[in-house]
């Protein structure tokens, strides 16, 4: 079994609310509240959310550029949390992030040669002309011209600002890169560009990235995995294939069907969640989507459900799926098996030596939903 | 709907801005009908012109800088170039109103949601504060906000974004109007709450006939929610027609390359997305010939040197293109 | 396509006003020995109160010492200038630092720094100055410095603001994630992005320097006689005021072209820097 | 409301505290001293002063001397002063109402003015007034105060002699309010120059900003007319910023009225102090000093209370 690069366990940061007189805490911003994540070296890791899910907060805490209330960030088997600073700074080489505003992530009064020279400054890997041939090298790495370096970032477009940025962060050769919203502040036709960027770049280099995003569609194309986060928490992840066609979260079916489709006639059949996202600082009690939960049970206003994992990694935490089917089966190859448009069900590997692959059998699904897809096939041999 | 007739024309739209040693033409010849109880969509990326577009047919725009220029805009037989301010005043939020993108700086931060409601009804309708605050609430029920009798006291930082907008929405079809144009509504909401608000106008829309201009760079939003479209890439609208249409075969090779680039949720991953090469030309760098040609994968000489004009096509289509594509 | 800093400037009237009034001013105090006509200490009972243009070679006129006003005045320019220059580099280093300081640390840090700035602003500059200038022996870089570290708090205050709005920028964090040290995100990120608007508060610190100054000397706590400033030679000229009001106007005057020219200067920059005014559609 | 205000009061007590220190600290550690008037005068003999020392508590070390004042100032003793022992408060309370009286005229007439001008200036925007307007505000915001006040005492009182050249009254007409008036015409005029270029700066800005928000266009989008947009959504925002200028440019103010009491004479606290200064009379000066600061805290105070009371953002 290969170690995760990155382990993400029981990850709280909260924000103190203080008061602007006498600097009293009167409340807190429980911004990220318990989350476990975990990233394999070479995979995309997606994180979607809407606006106060955390996601953003996450992905700042596992560099701590915030500092987590509590818990531990496993990278390469040592514990990031509480290292001093010295250790912390030899780290950073090997961990970057790219972030959402190409504008403000770029000093304005630095050329793009300064901006992308001053990795290696910090980390005394170079100068002079070594340091010259470096940023060049960053430089066509993401496709930018040379004479870029003597330029300033007000003189280039969105789509080009987002290239410096990412040669800054790959600058070190790191083993992760997060991205914080990437490709979300620029237009469809430079994001498709920044995209394919990114995902060559990570062919070529051999990177893990976390992405943090709350376009689907932009998760949905890069993403090997997917983590859904709903105010500070992860309340499904698993396998992109997994959260995109067999969602089990509510509030996973319920941002895919939120999401609109560029084609006309396609109308929602679902009616559109109500309400909107709670505030942090005074989240509802028990399951935090209860409020706004289609299926919503008595027991969900009382008792936050604990993770729970299916079959293949898929790990979702609802009363829904706290049953028969949760618990044993994490990890290892499974079967999605389909009826015609209908699920089926999972099957360890070993069950399904007695099952022919065309072979379905029809069981309804532990929530007791059925969905509709246009093609069945089994994760495996494609069949 | 063919049948419908225009509500508001624009024609020949032009918005420039005095820039040393010239003018820079942000909007270049903006032409476009909108028809009672449709929705067209007004779709282009940053700096194409569209928000422009939108404050201009308002007359919002502050002049100078901006130089406002049109062969005509007509409202309901009315030319709204040639209305003098106040008569311009008496139309807006009456005839024609607008919603804008974003919701938190859009609403007086001191003043209370009521109030914000009330005043269009008593500046327009000449109502009374008591029956404006009576249709306030009303209105507040209709955009879907619980609550009213408390939301009326309330200020717009108590409120969150989605409801916010929804406020907005209660202004601007308080009078009734007959044209909303709606600049990027959804754009600074969460898709959740995005879906519920396009839901909401489109409700509305059903029940008071409004025809809206809804401007977006979201081709989703407008798959979603228009019926007719007008893409505007550099200042000018490069294609228009019904929306099944357009998205099925678009003509220009911009729209194509639009909608091949917007990333989908498939079932297998696909490869590299289809981009448009190069960036959008700077308004007053623009070349001679189709805008587009340096970025076009299908231009010809012809591109570079000669500017393409909105040809009809058949099927209420027109392109601006030498080389449309499924033409 | 896109004015430039100093196409907005060049464009602005009273900006080049300013500046070109600040720039004859500076080269008429930096060259006074040579373009002085006489000594400006040189007394000549002979020849008091002449009226300006009443006699050749005293074209503004002499004091009741007989001493040149011309001179004077160019001598005391200098003065006023070197105290206007010296206090504003007094001021905007103790206002940037501290304001970078206290905008960049936060915490208990920025709290002890900006109530210690509350409390120097409850006293009215004025009162400050006196106080000080009351018990410190007076020399030009005395009066100098007692002006600048009486006038920083304001200059703490915008750096402090531009900070903590600066600091929110991804590029901040950016740097952060690459490992770089506190002093090189304050010094070599921060601190370039807030020198315009610490070049317009220099500009109108000059001019307040410049009055400050005259202030001063003018209760009798600034320069001392027989050096000649523009604050002590207006209150001389206040004893023959009736009489020979020309004495005072001189004076006077040069005082409001100078603070006039740095504001206009002041005032003309932040015009020209203010990222604001560029148009973005 | 209640609760926010009582806050701020305890915030202000180590605001207090710390003018205190400085106050003191400057004073004390200073060279020279009030006694150094008397090593001039030859009928003084050393031992005198060493006793008028020890009287005036003067060789104690400064802290022990900063409780003493510190516990009395606490229990609302301000000390007395060191020639003439008279009470300190009562010394600055006489002050008080002459100056008041000027500030109070200066900057209500200032306010008018000023933001009259502002506000017509931001509405035309760079138009022939607006330009004159703006330049002018920059010349007189240039003035040396005491300079434009000899210059008007010249013209006014001199020349023309109109008014009278300073003082508040003419020898026994102290209760006649038109003689007051007249002698308060030329320092009125004098201080509120540079308050009203102040005011029609920060007015213009203050509007100019407000204008330009989102809000604004809505309200014009929702038809509303000039007159009404102007008054019903720009003003109170503008007026925010505008009252939080009222708090910070107290202390101006003050210094302002110093120097305008000086010129003309003005028995004001300006006056006093300008005079406790050359006497080197220490109670005066932190009496003095303490109540200006008093004064700007409660004024900023206020002004916070009322942009709370204002806009509904601003609690807890």
């Amino acid at each position: 079994m290969v170690e995760p690069l990155l382990r993400v366990e029981g990850m709280r940061t909260h924000f103190p609310i203080v008061s602007k007189l006498l600097r009293r805490q009167i409340g807190v911003v429980k911004a990220v509240d318990g989350v476990d994540l975990a990233v394999m070296p070479g995979e995309v890791l997606g994180i979607v959310g809407e606006s106060g899910s955390g996601k953003t907060t996450v992905g700042k805490s596992i560099l701590r550029l915030i500092e987590p209330t509590a818990g531990r960030v496993v990278f390469e088997g040592q514990d990031m949390i509480g290292l001093p600073a010295g250790e912390m700074f030899a780290l950073r080489r090997k961990m970057q992030i790219v972030f959402q505003d190409p504008m403000s992530s770029l000093n304005p009064r630095m050329t793009i040669g300064r901006i992308l020279a001053a990795p290696f400054e910090i980390h005394g890997v170079a100068r002079g002309a070594d340091l010259r041939g470096l940023v060049s090298d960053l430089l066509r790495l993401v496709g930018l011209p040379e004479e870029a370096a003597q330029r300033y970032p007000h003189e280039f477009s969105g789509g080009q600002r987002q290239r410096v940025g990412i040669a800054r962060a790959l600058a070190l050769r790191p083993r992760l890169m997060i991205g914080d919203e990437p490709v979300s502040a620029l237009d469809v036709s430079i994001q498709a560009q920044i995209l394919n960027l990114l995902k060559r770049l990570q062919g070529e280099l051999g990177l893990t990235y976390i992405l943090i995003s709350h376009n689907l569609g932009v998760v949905s194309h890069i993403c090997d995995r997917v983590a859904v986060m709903y105010l500070g928490r992860v309340v499904e992840s698993g396998p992109r294939e997994a959260i995109f066609f067999d969602p089990k979260h509510p509030y996973t079916e319920a941002l895919l069907a939120a999401v609109p489709l560029p084609e006309p006639g396609r109308r929602r059949v679902h009616a559109p969640l109500a309400g909107d996202v709670p505030s942090p600082a005074n989240p509802p009690t028990g399951c935090a989507f209860h409020p706004r939960c289609p299926r919503a049970m008595g027991r969900c206003s009382v008792e936050a459900p604990m993770p729970v994992a299916l079959a293949g990694g898929h790990v979702v935490a609802c009363h829904l799926h706290g049953g028969r089917d949760g618990g044993a089966r994490t990890g290892g190859s499974f079967w999605i098996l389909f009826f015609k448009k209908e699920v089926v069900s999972f099957f360890e590997k070993k069950e399904t030596k007695k099952l022919h692959p065309f072979l379905f059998r029809v069981e309804r699904s532990v929530d007791g939903c059925s969905r509709m897809w246009d093609v069945a096939y089994c994760s495996r041999c494609r069949c | 709907m063919e049948a419908a007739p225009a509500v508001l024309a624009a024609r020949n739209l032009r918005v420039g801005f005095r820039i040393p040693g010239g003018v820079m033409q942000a909007v270049d010849g903006v032409s476009f009908e909108l028809r009672r109880g449709e929705t067209l969509g007004l779709v282009g990326e940053s700096g194409s012109g569209k928000t422009l577009t939108s404050l201009a047919l308002l007359r919002l725009l502050e002049s100078p800088p901006a130089e406002l220029s049109a062969d005509g805009i007509d409202f309901e037989g009315r030319d709204l170039l040639g209305l003098s301010e106040g008569a311009m005043a008496d139309l807006r939020g009456a005839g024609l109103s607008m919603i804008f993108q974003e919701p938190m700086t859009s609403l007086n931060p001191l003043m209370t949601i009521g109030r914000q409601i009330d005043e269009p009804l008593v500046r327009h309708l000449g109502l009374s504060k008591r029956v404006a605050r009576e249709r306030t609430l009303d209105l507040l029920r209709r955009v879907g906000i619980a609550g009213p009798e408390m939301a009326v006291r309330q200020y717009p930082h108590q409120l969150s974004g989605g409801m916010r907008q929804r406020v907005m929405i209660a202004i601007a079809l308080a009078c009734r109007p007959s044209v909303l144009i709606a600049d990027e509504p959804t754009t600074a909401l969460d898709v959740t709450v995005q879906a519920q608000i396009l839901a909401l106008l489109r409700a509305l829309q059903e029940e008071m006939g409004t025809a809206i201009l809804l401007i977006t760079h979201d081709l989703a939003v407008i798959a979603e929610t228009a019926h007719r479209v007008a893409v505007m890439y550099a200042g000018r609208i490069v294609e228009t027609g019904p929306v099944a249409a357009l998205f099925e075969a678009p003509l220009h090779p911009y729209t194509e390359g639009l909608l091949r680039s917007i990333p989908r949720i498939t079932r297998e991953r696909g490869g590299d997305l289809p981009e448009i090469p190069g960036v959008v030309p700077a308004p007053g760098a623009l070349p001679a010939g189709c805008a587009f040609a340096a970025r076009c994968g299908f231009a010809v000489a012809e591109c570079q040197e000669l500017r393409p004009v909105l040809e009809p096509m058949g099927g209420g289509r027109e392109v601006a293109c030498w080389r449309p594509r499924h033409g | 396509m896109r004015l430039g800093v100093c196409g907005r400037f060049r464009r602005h009237p009273m900006a080049m006003f300013g500046f070109a009034t600040v720039l004859v001013l500076c080269l008429a105090a930096l060259f006074s020995p040579f373009i002085a006509p006489h000594d400006p200490l040189l007394l000549d009972t002979s020849r008091r109160f002449v009226a300006p243009l009443a006699r050749a070679g005293f074209w503004l006129g002499t004091d009741e010492l007989g001493r040149d006003t011309l001179s004077r005045l160019l001598y005391g320019g200098r003065i006023s200038l070197t105290v206007g220059l010296v206090a504003m580099g007094t001021t905007v280093v103790t206002g940037a630092v501290i304001g970078l300081v206290a905008g960049y640390s936060g915490g208990i840090m920025d709290t002890v720094l900006m109530r210690f700035v509350d409390t120097m602003l409850c006293f009215p500059q004025i009162f400050l100055l006196l106080v000080i200038a009351a018990f410190v022996p007076p020399s030009l870089i005395s009066i100098a410095l007692i002006i600048g570290l009486t006038s920083w708090m304001e200059v703490s205050r915008i750096v402090r603001a531009e900070i903590l709005h600066l600091k929110e920028q991804d590029f901040v964090l950016a740097a952060r994630a690459l490992g770089a040290s506190r002093w090189r995100i304050m010094f070599r990120e921060l601190l370039p992005n807030i020198a315009a608007p610490l070049l317009v508060a220099a500009t109108l610190r000059v001019a307040s320097a410049v009055l400050a100054e005259s202030y001063i000397s003018y209760l009798g706590y600034g320069v001392q006689p027989p050096l000649a400033s523009w604050g002590n030679m207006l209150t001389n000229a206040q004893g023959y005021f009736d009489t020979v009001p020309w004495l005072a106007i001189l004076p006077g005057a040069m005082i409001t072209l100078t603070v006039m020219g740095f504001n206009f200067l002041g005032d003309g920059l932040r015009d020209a820097l203010d990222p604001r005014l560029r148009m973005d559609n | 409301m209640l609760s926010y205000v009582g806050r701020r009061v305890l915030q202000s007590v180590p605001l207090l505290i710390g003018v205190s220190i400085i106050g003191f600290a400057l004073m004390h550690l200073a060279p020279g001293g009030p006694l150094a008037v008397y090593t001039l005068n030859p009928t003084i003999t050393n031992q005198d002063i060493e006793r008028i020392r020890v009287v005036l508590g003067l060789d104690q070390p400064v802290h022990i001397q900063y409780l003493k004042w510190a516990s009395g100032m606490a229990t609302g003793n301000w000390g007395f002063t060191f020639f003439g022992g008279r009470p300190v408060l009562g010394v600055i309370l006489e002050r008080m109402s002459a100056t008041f009286l000027l500030m109070g005229s200066a900057l209500s007439l200032a306010i008018l003015i000023g933001c009259t001008i502002g506000v017509l200036g931001a509405i035309r925007r760079y138009s022939v007034f607006d330009m004159m307007a703006t330049s002018g505000a920059m010349v007189a915001l240039s003035f040396p105060t005491f300079w434009f006040g000899l210059m008007a005492i010249y013209f006014f009182a001199i020349k023309l002699g109109w008014l009278p050249s300073g003082g508040m009254y003419e020898l026994g007409e102290e209760d006649n309010a038109v003689d007051l008036m007249r002698h308060l015409v030329l320092p009125v005029m004098v201080l509120a120059l540079v308050i009203t270029a102040i005011w029609s700066r920060y007015t213009r800005s203050a509007f100019l900003e407000v204008m330009h928000q989102d809000y604004m266009r809505t309200a014009k989008a929702k038809g509303m007319r000039a007159p009404a947009r102007l008054l019903r959504h720009a003003l109170p925002n503008a007026l925010k910023p505008l009252i939080a200028l009222l708090g910070i440019e107290l202390p101006a103010l003050f210094s302002g009225a110093l120097v305008t009491e000086t010129i003309f004479g003005w028995p004001g606290m300006g006056r006093l102090f300008v005079d406790a200064l050359n006497m080197k009379e220490y109670p005066i000066l932190m009496g003095m000093i303490m109540f200006t600061a008093l004064f700007v805290i409660v004024g900023n105070l206020v002004a916070d209370v009322l942009i709370a009371l204002l806009d509904p953002r601003v609690r807890l």
